[in-house]
C-alpha cells in the first residue's frame, strides 16, 4: 500500500473519528450541564436528545451566511477555515490505542508518529490564534476586534503556559514523540499504581488550566464574553461559518482532552483481557474513557464556575502559572539529573 | 532536473533581496520590520541548505540562534513602535526624522 | 522527483508571499504575507531534513513572532495606511535596481564559492532531530547558548520598561 | 598553599571596596572590625608559607597569576621569597594591630568607616608592592602606597594643615617618583623587560657601571622621597597631623620603609654601581644625624617620633648604602615593631589627654596609664639601643658592617655612634617629660588609661619589640640565613669576629647608656630646663629647611608657572584645540546634509554599499 494512501486513509478516519464525537460531544454537555442545573436540557430530536446536534447542524448549513458590508473578504471567509483545520490537525498526532498487527504487518493507530510530536502540537495550537486573530480583524467591528485582541493575548500567555508544562513530560519520557511517551506510561509503580505521568502533578493542573484557557472555555472565556463584548469574534458570524467555529471549538475541547489523557493519564495503557482478536478492543477504550472523563470535567467546570476578570487571567497565568510552572521545571530536572547520574557526592 | 543545494540558495537571494525592497520602499515601521524578519528566515534557509549540504549540524544551531536574536529584536522593536506610536500617532518612519521626542 | 515538485510548489508561494508582503497596502496582508513565506520555509526546512529547526520555525515565527506583528497591527489601528508617493525621488525604480542589483551579486558570489554538491539529494548525512541537535547546542555552544538566554531576558526587561516609563502620554490602549 | 597568595591583596582589598562604598551603612564598631578581621586573616593566612620558608620546606617561587602586558615582562605575578614574606607579615601583621588599635582611637570619628577603607587599601598596596615580581607592578604598588598615604595623611581635611601636610606629602614624593620613573625607564632600555629574575640575573653582564650608577640613583632618589631621606624628608614631620594610627601604620612601620624594601630587592644593581653606594651610605648616615639633632629641640611628642623615624630610616639606608643589606632590612623589621609601639604609645597617651601633644604640659603620667607606661618603657628601651632589646641588636648591625668597611668609612661609623647617642638622649627625654616627674597638665584634663583595643596591640607589640631582636645575634645570624635566597645573587661580607663584634656592641652600649644617663638627670627633675636659646629655637624650626626650599623652588617654581598659565597656554594650548574645534564644526556643516533623517536613505546606503562591496570582492578575487 502507498505510503500516500496509507496516509489519505488516516487522515478521513481521523476526520470521521472527530466528527462523530463532536456531535456526541454537544449533546453531552448540553444534558450534562442541564442536570447540573436541574433542568430537562434538549429532548425532542430523537430519544433522550440525542439527534439534537444533527438537527442544529442542519438548520445552521441552510441557513443564509450574512456578511456585513465591511469586511474582509478572503480572511473572513479564510477564518473559520483556519480554525477547523488546525483542531483536527493537532489530533493527528495523539495515539487512540495500542499497535494493531493485520496480515503481518503492524499499525500503529495514531495520524503520524512524528518524533517532534509535541512541538507540533504546541505549533498548531499557536496557528489557532490566528483564526480568531483573522475572524475579528476582518469583520470589520469593534466587538470582534476587542475579542481578537483580547484572544490572542491571552492564547499567547498561556501557551508559554503550556508549552512549560510539558517540559517536565518531555524531560521524563526522553523524547517528544506522543507515542514514545504513552509507551513509557506502561507498566506500573510498586505492582499497584500505573506508572501515569499524573506524578508529575503540578504539570498536570498547569497543563489543564492552560488548556481551558487555550480552548477560550469557562472560566477563561473572556474572548466571546456576552455581557462586554456580545460574542466576541464570531459576533458576525452566522450560518454555516459560525457552525465551523462552533466545531472547531469543541473539537480543541476534544483535543486538549485527548492530549491530558495521553501525556499525563497513560493514554490507552490499561488492563487487557480476552482473546486476540478482542484484545486490541480494550486499549481504545481505555483511551476513549479517560478523554471523555477529562471532557465530562471541562463541562462540569463550565457549568459551575464563573468568569475571571481580563487583568485576573493574564496576572494568573504570567505570575502564578509560568513562575511555578519554571520551578517545577527545575525540580524535576534536578530530580532525574539525580536518577540519571547519581547524587552529586556520589 | 534534480533538487540541488543551489536551488535552496538562490531562493534564499532572492527572498533576502525582496527583504532589502521592503526596507527601501516601505515607510510603516511595522512592515519594514517584517521586512528585516524576512531577511532574517532567507539567512537561515541559507544556513541550514548549507548545513546539509556539508552534513554539518551547526548550520541548524546557527538558525537556532538567529531565531532567538530575531525574538529577542522583535519584542524590543515592536516595544519601540508602540512607544514611538504613543507620542507620535503614526507609525510611519518619515515623520520620525528628528532627534525630538 | 517528489522533492524537486515539493520545492517549486513552495519555493514559489514564498516568493509570492514574499513579494505580496513589500507590495501590500495593508498592514495585515502583509502580516499574512510574511506568515506564508515562513510556513514555506518551514516545509523547506522539512525538506532539508532540519525537522526540529521547522519546527521551532513555525513555533517562533508564526506562533509567537507573527502573532506579536499582529498583535501590534491592532494596537496601534489597522486603518493607519501609510501615504504613498517617494521621499526620495525616483525611490521605487532605485529600489528594484538596488534589490536586483543585490540579487545578482549575491548569485554571481555564490557562483564564485559555490557549494560544489558533495552530498547528493536524498541522501542525508545528517538528520535535525532534537537529539542531534541538542547534542550540538548543549555541547559545543553551551555558552552561546547561556548567553542567548541572557539576551531575551534582557529583551523581555527592555521591554517592560519601554512599556512601563514612557506613560507621560494619555493613551487610550494600555485599557485594552 | 602558595598558589593561593593571591587572596592576601584581596582580601584588603575587599575590606577597602566594602568599607569605601557601603561603609556608612555597616556603621561604626562593625567596620573597624570588618577590616581587622580581614587583615588578621591575610596575616595568618601568610604565617604557614612563611614558616615553611623559615624551615626550608617551602622554597621561594614566582606565583602567576594572569597576564598583563606580557611584552614588557610585566605580568601580575607573586615573588615570593623571604625578603617579601618578612615584609608582608610585618605589613599584615602590625597592620592588623594598627587596625585593632584604631578601632578604639577613631571612636566616635563621623568618617569612621572610610577611615578602615583607606587603612585597607593602603595594606592591600602595600603589598602589591612587596610582592611584585616585576618593577612594573611594583611601581604600581609604590603609587598606590603613596595614593592612600595622602588620603589618610589629610584625612582630617577640616583642618586646614591636614589639608596642606597631605598636598606637601604627595608632591615631595612625587619628585622621588620622578627618580623611580627615570630608573625604570632606563631599566627597561637597557634590559627589555621589567621581571625580577630576569634583571638579576642578566644585570652584571649588560649593565656597565655607569649605567648602574645612574640606575642605582634614580632609585635611590625614589627610595628618599618614600623613605623620607635628605633632601626630601620634609613631609614626613608634617605627615603627623594624620591620625596617630596612620603615623604609626604608614610613616613609621611600613610605608617608609618601601624604599629600604625597593633597594634591599635592587640590591643587585646597587652591588655594581660602587658610587652610589657610597653616596647612599652618606645620606643616610647624615639624615640619621640631622634627624636625632632637629629630634632633640621638638617639643611635640608626636614630631619627635617622626623625625626619631627619619633618623631610624637613615639608619636603614645607611645600611643598604654600606652593602650590609640584610642588616638594613633587620633594623627596618625591628623598627617596625618597636616604632609601631611607640607611636601607639604616643596615640594612646595624646587619647588619654584629651588631644594634647605637647610634652611640656604632661608629665606623671606613669599612674595614670599603666599599661601605656609600661609599654613604653619596653619602646623606648629598644630605640635606645639597650640590651638585650632589639634595636640594639639591629642597629649595632649596621655598624659593625659600616666599620667593618674600615678607612674612611669609620667617618660614617662615628656619624652613627653619634647619632645613637643623640637618639638615647631624645628618647630618654620623651620618656621622661611625658612619664615621669610631676603633672604639668592644662586645667581640666583628667588623663585615663585607653580601652583594651588600643592597649592589646601595644602589648603584643612590645613582646615583639622584646624579642625580635634574639633572632639576629651577632652569634646565630638566622635572620640572615632566611634572607640568604632573597641575596643569593651578591657577595656577602664574612661577618666580624665575636671577640670584636663583642667589643663594638659593647662600646655601642656604652654610649646609648650615657645618653640616657644624661638626659636622664637633665629632665627628670621638679624644674624643666630652659631651651630657648638660638639651637633650640632652630631647630624646633628644622633648621628652616622647608623655608629655603620654599625660597629656592617654590617660588621660582610659582612664577614659571604663572608665565605659562597667562601666556602659553591661552595663546598655545587653547589655540590648537579651537583650531581643531573649528575645522571639526566646518566639516560638520558640510556632511550633516547627509544625516536627513530618513531611515529608508540609510538603509539605501547600507544596500548599496553591500552591492558595491560585493561586486569589489568578486573584482578583485577574479570571481567574474
Amino acid at each position: 500500500m502507498s505510503i500516500f494512501i496509507e496516509a489519505a486513509i488516516r487522515a478521513v478516519f481521523v476526520f470521521g473519528f472527530l466528527l462523530v464525537t463532536v456531535i456526541l460531544l454537544v449533546w453531552v454537555e448540553r444534558k450534562f450541564v442541564s442536570d447540573l442545573q436541574n433542568r430537562v436540557g434538549p429532548d425532542r430530536a430523537g430519544p433522550w436528545g440525542i439527534l439534537q446536534t444533527l438537527a442544529d447542524g442542519m438548520k445552521s448549513f441552510f441557513k443564509e451566511s450574512i456578511r456585513p458590508t465591511n469586511v474582509e473578504v478572503a480572511l473572513f471567509v479564510a477564518a473559520p477555515i483556519i480554525a477547523l483545520m488546525t483542531a483536527l490537525l493537532i489530533f493527528m498526532v495523539v495515539p487512540i490505542g495500542a499497535p494493531v498487527e493485520i496480515n503481518g504487518t503492524e499499525y500503529a493507530l495514531v495520524g503520524a508518529d512524528l518524533n517532534v510530536g509535541l512541538l507540533y502540537v504546541l505549533a498548531l495550537s499557536s496557528m489557532a490564534v490566528y483564526a480568531i486573530v483573522f475572524a475579528g480583524w476582518a469583520s470589520g467591528s469593534k466587538y470582534p476586534l476587542l475579542g481578537s485582541v483580547r484572544a490572542s493575548a491571552q492564547m499567547i500567555s498561556y501557551e508559554a503556559a503550556m508549552g512549560l508544562s510539558l517540559v517536565p513530560v518531555v524531560l521524563f519520557a526522553g523524547s517528544t514523540s506522543i507515542t514514545t511517551i504513552v509507551e513509557q506510561q506502561q507498566g506500573t509503580f510498586l505492582g499497584v499504581f500505573p506508572a501515569w505521568n499524573i506524578v508529575l502533578l503540578p504539570s498536570f493542573v498547569i497543563f489543564l488550566i492552560s488548556g481551558f484557557a487555550e480552548t477560550n472555555r469557562a472560566p477563561f472565556d473572556l474572548v466571546e464574553a456576552e455581557q462586554e463584548i456580545v460574542g466576541g469574534y464570531h459576533t458576525e458570524y452566522s450560518g454555516f461559518q459560525f457552525a465551523l467555529f462552533f466545531l472547531a471549538e469543541y473539537i480543541a475541547v476534544f483535543n486538549i482532552s485527548a492530549l491530558t489523557a495521553v501525556l499525563f493519564l497513560g493514554g490507552w495503557s490499561g488492563p487487557v483481557f480476552g482473546p486476540a482478536w478482542i484484545a486490541w478492543v480494550w486499549p481504545i477504550g481505555w483511551f476513549l474513557l479517560k478523554t471523555w472523563a477529562i471532557v465530562l470535567f471541562f463541562v462540569w467546570v463550565r457549568a459551575s464556575l464563573p468568569r475571571m476578570r481580563y487583568d485576573h487571567l493574564m496576572s494568573f497565568g504570567w505570575k502564578k502559572l509560568i513562575p511555578v510552572s519554571l520551578a517545577w521545571i527545575i525540580l524535576v530536572a534536578i530530580a532525574i539529573g539525580i536518577r540519571d547520574f547519581g547524587l552529586p557526592w556520589s | 532536473m534534480t533538487l540541488t543545494i543551489s536551488w535552496f540558495l538562490i531562493l534564499a537571494a532572492a527572498l533576502f533581496s525582496i527583504g532589502v525592497a521592503g526596507v527601501l520602499i516601505r515607510r510603516n515601521a511595522l512592515v519594514m520590520f517584517m521586512s528585516i524578519e524576512l531577511m532574517l528566515n532567507s539567512v537561515n534557509l541559507t544556513f541550514v541548505a548549507v548545513s546539509r549540504e556539508l552534513g554539518l549540524i551547526e548550520g541548524q544551531v546557527a538558525a537556532l540562534f538567529v531565531m532567538v536574536v530575531a525574538a529577542a529584536e522583535v519584542t524590543i522593536g515592536l516595544a519601540i513602535i508602540v512607544a514611538v506610536f504613543r507620542r507620535k500617532a503614526s507609525a510611519n518612519v518619515d515623520e520620525l526624522a528628528e532627534l525630538r521626542g | 522527483m517528489g522533492e524537486l515538485i515539493v520545492f517549486i510548489i513552495f519555493a514559489t508561494v514564498a516568493l509570492v508571499s514574499a513579494i505580496g508582503m513589500v507590495l501590500a497596502k495593508n498592514p495585515v496582508y502583509s502580516a499574512i504575507g510574511l506568515l506564508g513565506a515562513m510556513f514555506s520555509i518551514a516545509v523547506l526546512y522539512v525538506l532539508l531534513d532540519a525537522h526540529f529547526v521547522a519546527a521551532v520555525q513555525v513555533i517562533v515565527y508564526a506562533g509567537a513572532v507573527m502573532t506579536l506583528f499582529l498583535f501590534v497591527i491592532m494596537l496601534i489601528g489597522v486603518d493607519n495606511r501609510e501615504a504613498y508617493g517617494p521621499a526620495v525621488p525616483a525611490q521605487r525604480i532605485m529600489t528594484a535596481v538596488v534589490s536586483i542589483g543585490l540579487f545578482a551579486a549575491i548569485v554571481l558570489a555564490g557562483r564564485a564559492a559555490w557549494i560544489t554538491g558533495s552530498n547528493a539529494f536524498g541522501t542525508p548525512d545528517l538528520n535535525g532531530t532534537i537529539e542531534n541537535v541538542s547534542d550540538e547546542l548543549f555541547g559545543t555552544w553551551t555558552v552561546v547558548f547561556l548567553s542567548t538566554v541572557m539576551l531575551l531576558t534582557i529583551a523581555a526587561l527592555g521591554t517592560i520598561a519601554l512599556a512601563y516609563f514612557g506613560t507621560d502620554v494619555p493613551d487610550e490602549e494600555a485599557t485594552l | 598553599m602558595t598558589d593561593l597568595l593571591w587572596i592576601l591583596i584581596a582580601l584588603p582589598l575587599t575590606g577597602a571596596f566594602i568599607n569605601i562604598v557601603f561603609g556608612k551603612r555597616i556603621g561604626e564598631p562593625l567596620a573597624g572590625w570588618l577590616g581587622f578581621v580581614l587583615v588578621g586573616s591575610a596575616w595568618a593566612i601568610a604565617v604557614v608559607p612563611t614558616l615553611g620558608l623559615l624551615t626550608g620546606s617551602g622554597t621561594p617561587e614566582t606565583i602567576y597569576l594572569f597576564s598583563w602586558i606580557p611584552v614588557v615582562g610585566a605580568d601580575a605575578a607573586i615573588l615570593w621569597d623571604p625578603l617579601s614574606a618578612l615584609l608582608t607579615m610585618i605589613v599584615t601583621g602590625v597592620g592588623a594591630l594598627i587596625h585593632l588599635y584604631s578601632i578604639g582611637y577613631m571612636h566616635g570619628d563621623e568618617r569612621f568607616a572610610r577611615f578602615f577603607g583607606y587603612l585597607n587599601l593602603f595594606i592591600a598596596s602595600m603589598l602589591i608592592l612587596v610582592l611584585a615580581s616585576n618593577y612594573a607592578v611594583m611601581f604600581i604598588g609604590w603609587e598606590l602606597v603613596g595614593l592612600s598615604s595622602y588620603l589618610l595623611i589629610s584625612f582630617w581635611f577640616k583642618k586646614p594643615s591636614a589639608a596642606a601636610a597631605g598636598k606637601k606629602a604627595f608632591i615631595v614624593n612625587r619628585i622621588g617618583d620622578w627618580g623611580f620613573l627615570v630608573a625604570l625607564m632606563i631599566i627597561f632600555a637597557s634590559f627589555g623587560t621589567f621581571d625580577f629574575g630576569v634583571i638579576f640575573t642578566t644585570a652584571p653582564v649588560v649593565l656597565t657601571t655607569g649605567a648602574a650608577t645612574a640606575i642605582t640613583l634614580l632609585l635611590f632618589l625614589g627610595a628618599t622621597g618614600k623613605s623620607a631621606q635628605i633632601p626630601l624628608y620634609i613631609w614626613l614631620p608634617d605627615a603627623m597631623e594624620g591620625p596617630t594610627p596612620v603615623s604609626a601604620l604608614i610613616h613609621a612601620a611600613t610605608m617608609v620603609t618601601a624604599g629600604v624594601f625597593m633597594m634591599a630587592r635592587s640590591a643587585v644593581l646597587f652591588e655594581l654601581a660602587p658610587i652610589s653606594g657610597v653616596t647612599i651610605a652618606v645620606i643616610g648616615g647624615a639624615t640619621a644625624l640631622l634627624a636625632a639633632v632637629i629630634a632633640v629641640t621638638q617639643m611635640d611628642i608626636k614630631k619627635v617620633l617622626a623625625y626619631s623615624t627619619i633618623s631610624q630610616l637613615g639608619y636603614m639606608v645607611m645600611g643598604v648604602g654600606v652593602g650590609a643589606y640584610s642588616a638594613g632590612v633587620f633594623h627596618l623589621s625591628t623598627h617596625a615593631f618597636f616604632k609601631a609601639l611607640l607611636f601607639l604609645g604616643a596615640g594612646s597617651v595624646i587619647h588619654g589627654m584629651a588631644d594634647e601633644q605637647d610634652m611640656r604640659k604632661m608629665g606623671g603620667l606613669r599612674k595614670a596609664m599603666p599599661v601605656t607606661f609600661v609599654t613604653m618603657t619596653v619602646g623606648w628601651l629598644a630605640i635606645s639601643g639597650i640590651f638585650p632589646f632589639s634595636g640594639f641588636w639591629s642597629k649595632d648591625e649596621i655598624l659593625a658592617a659600616t666599620f667593618q668597611r674600615g678607612g674612611p668609612w669609620l667617618i660614617l661609623w662615628a656619624v652613627g655612634i653619634l647619632a645613637a647617642l643623640l637618639t638615647a638622649f631624645y628618647m630618654t627625654r620623651l620618656y621622661v617629660l611625658t612619664f615621669l616627674g610631676k603633672p604639668r597638665w592644662a586645667e581640666g584634663t583628667e588623663p585615663h588609661e585607653s580601652p583594651w583595643t588600643m592597649t592589646l596591640p601595644l602589648a603584643v607589640l612590645a613582646v615583639a619589640a622584646v624579642i625580635f631582636g634574639v633572632f639576629n645575634t651577632p652569634a646565630r645570624l638566622a635572620f640572615e640565613h632566611f634572607l640568604e635566597p632573597s641575596f643569593a645573587l651578591i657577595s656577602h661580607a664574612e661577618p666580624l669576629d665575636l671577640p670584636l663584634a663583642a667589643v663594638l656592641a659593647l662600646f655601642a652600649l656604652v654610649v646609648a647608656i650615657g645618653g640616657i644617663a644624661w638626659s636622664w638627670f637633665r629632665y627628670n627633675r621638679d624644674e624643666l630646663p630652659v631651651e630657648e636659646g638660638g639651637f633650640w629655637q632652630r631647630g624646633l624650626n628644622g633648621f628652616a629647611v622647608d623655608d629655603l626650599y620654599g625660597r629656592v623652588i617654590v617660588e621660582p617654581g610659582k612664577k614659571v608657572c604663572e608665565w605659562f598659565a597667562d601666556s602659553v597656554d591661552p595663546k598655545g594650548i587653547d589655540g590648537v584645540s579651537h583650531g581643531i574645534a573649528q575645522g571639526v564644526r566646518t566639516a560638520g556643516d558640510g556632511l550633516k546634509t547627509l544625516q536627513s533623517g530618513q531611515v529608508r536613505s540609510y538603509a539605501g546606503g547600507i544596500a548599496i554599499g553591500a552591492v558595491v562591496l560585493i561586486l569589489a570582492v568578486l573584482a578583485l578575487g577574479g570571481g567574474f
